[in-house]
């Protein structure tokens, strides 16, 4: 380096020639004080952080793979069925607010008042703790006040969470994770299956295409489900089973009668039966 | 053209040019299931395809009648007198797949199930402009 | 490689500059390599590493993104599902987006109970936790981009819950909505200061806690 | 850059021992820059893959698509009807198209589009006249598109392809037949 083989040659530029050049060389901070080995922050430091780096963005990047981010459904601002929630970071905030005291008339105390005390608490932490002590078990108060705070906010996500599990439950609700994107790949590759089966002409007559849709799709929205891949949980008799006496949550009522009034035979109800469970996702 | 594409300077500027009314009529009883309606109505869809796209600079889609009702032969005369008021010389009726109208109505053609097929109702529409030019 | 930096030092005198950054003495009691213990102390650091996959590959995600609630959740099905590696770049910022937070959690912690906001360093610790809630504030504002429904129904819920601020509280509502209702117009603005205001300022705030801690130096051994 | 530092380093900490630390000191730092450059990797390469996948994406048919093969040409223009798929992004779009293709003396095709140039009706070719005329308001064009009656313009081509025998059309653009 020009700067320390030949220093005469060096051009050193100050921008104001009316502020004299600082001579001193920046001298390193010097950790001579505190006791025992320490050591230079490149390379040496530095690798071990950057170890401990490589092996967190390896775990860092299985996790991406293993999971990959949700999408939902496209934004309805009329579905009432769904159940908001914030990021999971938030869920504490959300949680509380749904105590009496810090809700409805006095949601204020939920929303700014505790908030704003804890995390001025926590930002005005050094002004308030001005002890010197700096070791957190003979510091009782401010340990004890943030291990209380950890809990609470630990018991608050989780009660968060399990209340919206039950929700869920309650409500027969999925979450939506992959609602477009992985959904429909999928459903494209699944079409009707056997198409030459006689059972496919009676499905057509048959009162199953007011409902199901002719494509067997269904209609989510009106909880008709699809019967595309119904083979896979379903077998014959099973199915045989749904069109004579309905179905088990009662949303389709029994179909076999009114079809055979429609002129359509036992053999052909037979053969759509048996149809329906060769409806499979795969070959 | 749909209705909808003009504004009264356009209608200025072109109506000369624009001498033929279409009018889909789905011929709904209200018998219909959800995805039968949906059925009817792809499939007049595609029968006014037939004619919009090749005739675009002719023919203009009026909004549609959707429902089958009594008096529909008076009403419709009516209509067509109302629309050659305003200077178109043909009116078209174009039905929905598998509507049949028993009714005797002065409309210039007749789009239903006889002339499926949309080489032959652009032939039959071509005669219509045909037959009016031999009559001037 | 050398010759080129030999070059640009004669002319700009880099490197005092290198110095100051990278040139210092690390403690012991800082090292995991001497006490497994303190690889506590390595949660600042890794925080740094996910904030700098965050901005990558949120600079990545605007290639294909549109701030649009016709087009936004096409594009970003879009470009999760058909472009390639598309899953593993959402995926860096979606699950980004929570390490970060658990990273500044821990690293928050590690600095409160080895009391190492103390004098001289209180300085440190406010521009750390306005970090903090600039990173909040990411987090909430980059959940409603893809406008799914969680997205739209978590917004409204947060919008709700800072209209409940006295006095002002109609005024936030109102400032984050940009309109009537959570739609068009919160998602640009949701947008714009997800992308432009907060990382300018996190940027900023970074530049401060990075000086702070060279000028003053890590915390002593307890 | 770091063996500058490191150097600049060196002179003024370790004395002692100077050859054996230079060694191991350049150990560390190679070590470095190869975890540095593992880390850099590891996140941008997918990333800049996720960015160049446009280019690196299969072009099928994006902008030409195959209709018809020359030997099927002749002097009287044939209709070819076709559909484009055209995919930006996720927008997608499949609109049918119709093209009346002829070959001319000198072997050239070309492709003209049926839609009149004077209110967007479809116009069809009448060999008896060797004319295009139009089903509304009467327009005709010549074989080479030329306008002749009621219409302001010639009609328009697309641009025309040839390869290996095949004929390929791509975007319309405006007449450039007739100005010759």
């Amino acid at each position: 380096m020009a700067s320390s083989h030949n220093k005469d040659e060096k051009i050193i530029y100050v921008g104001d020639s009316r502020v004299p050049q600082k001579n001193h060389e920046s001298v390193p901070r010097d950790y001579m004080a505190y006791p025992g080995k320490s050591e230079v922050f490149i390379p040496n430091f530095l690798l071990k952080e950057w170890m401990v780096a490589s092996v967190f963005m390896v775990g860092f990047l299985v996790l991406i793979l293993v999971d990959p981010a949700p999408l939902g459904e496209i934004a309805d601002p009329t579905n009432a069925q769904f159940i908001p929630m914030p990021d999971w970071y938030f869920l504490f905030l959300y949680q509380m607010l749904k105590y009496p005291y810090l809700a409805n008339k006095f949601v204020v105390f939920g929303t700014i008042v505790i908030p704003t005390i804890a995390f001025g608490a926590l930002t005005l932490a050094p002004f308030l703790d001005t002890g010197k002590e700096r070791r957190f078990y003979k510091r009782p108060i401010s340990t004890g006040l943030m291990l209380l705070s950890i809990a609470a906010i630990i018991f608050l996500t989780n009660v968060s969470w399990m209340h919206y599990e039950e929700e869920l439950e309650a409500k027969g609700l999925k979450p939506e994770k992959h609602a477009t994107g992985g959904g429909k790949k999928k459903e494209e590759k699944m079409g009707v299956m056997a198409k030459d089966h006689p059972g496919f002409a009676v499905f057509k007559k048959a009162t199953c295409v007011s409902c199901h849709g002719a494509d067997m799709k269904g209609m989510s929205a009106a909880g008709i489900p699809a019967l595309l891949g119904v083979g896979d949980k379903l077998d014959q008799a099973a199915i045989m089973n749904i069109i004579k006496n309905g179905s088990e949550n009662k949303k389709m009522s029994a179909q076999y009668d009114s079809n055979i009034n429609n002129g359509i035979t036992p053999d052909e109800m037979n053969q759509l039966a048996e149809w329906l469970s060769k409806q499979k996702k795969t070959p | 053209m749909k209705f909808t594409d003009f504004n009264q300077s356009i209608w200025n500027e072109t109506s000369a040019y624009y001498d033929t009314c279409v009018i889909p009529y789905s011929g709904l009883t209200g018998n219909e299931t959800p995805p039968r309606v949906v059925q009817l109505l792809s499939g007049l869809k595609e029968r006014l395809e037939w004619i919009e796209v090749p005739f675009k600079g002719r023919v203009i889609t009026y909004p549609a009648l959707q429902y089958c009702f009594e008096g529909f032969s008076e009403f419709t005369n009516y209509l067509i007198n109302n629309l050659r008021s305003v200077g178109f010389k043909f009116v078209i009726l174009v039905v929905a797949p598998s509507v049949i109208i028993k009714q005797e109505c002065a409309f210039d053609l007749v789009i239903d199930d006889r002339n499926d097929d949309s080489a032959k109702c652009k032939e039959e529409i071509l005669q219509l402009w045909r037959k009016d030019v031999s009559n001037l | 490689m050398k010759s080129v930096y030999s070059w640009m030092d004669e002319r700009l005198d880099i490197t005092p500059l290198w110095r100051d950054i990278a040139d210092h003495e690390v403690p012991e009691h800082v090292n995991p390599a001497h006490h497994f213990s303190a690889f506590v102390y390595c949660f600042g650091g890794l925080t740094f590493f996910v904030t700098v996959i965050q901005i990558l590959s949120g600079m990545f995600l605007t290639m294909y993104y549109v701030p649009d609630i016709i087009n936004a959740h096409s594009s970003v099905d879009y470009l999760q599902n058909k472009v390639a590696f598309g899953d593993i770049v959402r995926g860096m910022h979606h699950w980004g987006a929570s390490l970060v937070i658990v990273m500044m959690f821990l690293h928050t912690l590690r600095v409160f109970f080895t009391g190492s906001y103390k004098a001289p360093r209180e300085m440190n610790w406010v521009i750390g936790m306005l970090i903090f809630m600039v990173m909040l504030g990411l987090g909430f504002t980059g959940y409603l981009l893809p406008w799914d429904n969680k997205a739209y129904f978590a917004t409204k819920v947060g919008i709700q819950i800072a209209e409940t601020a006295p006095v002002i509280g109609a005024y936030i509502k109102e400032f984050l909505q940009g309109g009537p209702v959570v739609g068009a117009q919160t998602l640009t603005r949701f947008f714009a200061i997800h992308v432009f205001f907060l990382p300018a300022v996190m940027l900023a705030l970074l530049g401060g806690h990075f000086f702070m801690i060279r000028k003053q130096g890590i915390s002593g051994p307890l | 850059m770091s063996d500058g530092i490191a150097k600049g380093h060196d002179q003024h900490t370790e004395q002692s021992n100077h050859k054996k630390e230079m060694s191991r000191r350049q150990f560390l730092t190679y070590t470095l820059g190869a975890t540095g450059g593992f880390l850099a990797a590891g996140i941008t390469i997918p990333m800049i893959r996720f960015a160049v996948d446009p280019l690196l994406e299969k072009g099928e048919a994006t902008d030409f698509v195959k209709v018809t093969e020359v030997s099927k040409l002749t002097t009287t223009p044939i209709e070819i009807r076709f559909q484009v798929n055209q995919v930006d992004g996720w927008v997608e779009s499949n609109p049918e198209l119709i093209a009346w293709l002829r070959k001319d003396e000198a072997g050239n095709v070309t492709a003209l589009s049926p839609v009149c140039k004077h209110l967007g009706c479809t116009v069809n070719f009448v060999s008896t006249d060797n004319k295009y005329e139009c089903p509304c308001h009467g327009a005709q064009y010549t074989n080479e598109g030329k306008n002749l009656k009621v219409a302001p313009l010639p009609l328009d081509e697309y641009s025309v392809k040839v390869d290996n025998g095949s004929v390929y059309l791509g975007q319309i653009i405006p007449n450039h037949l007739t100005s010759k």
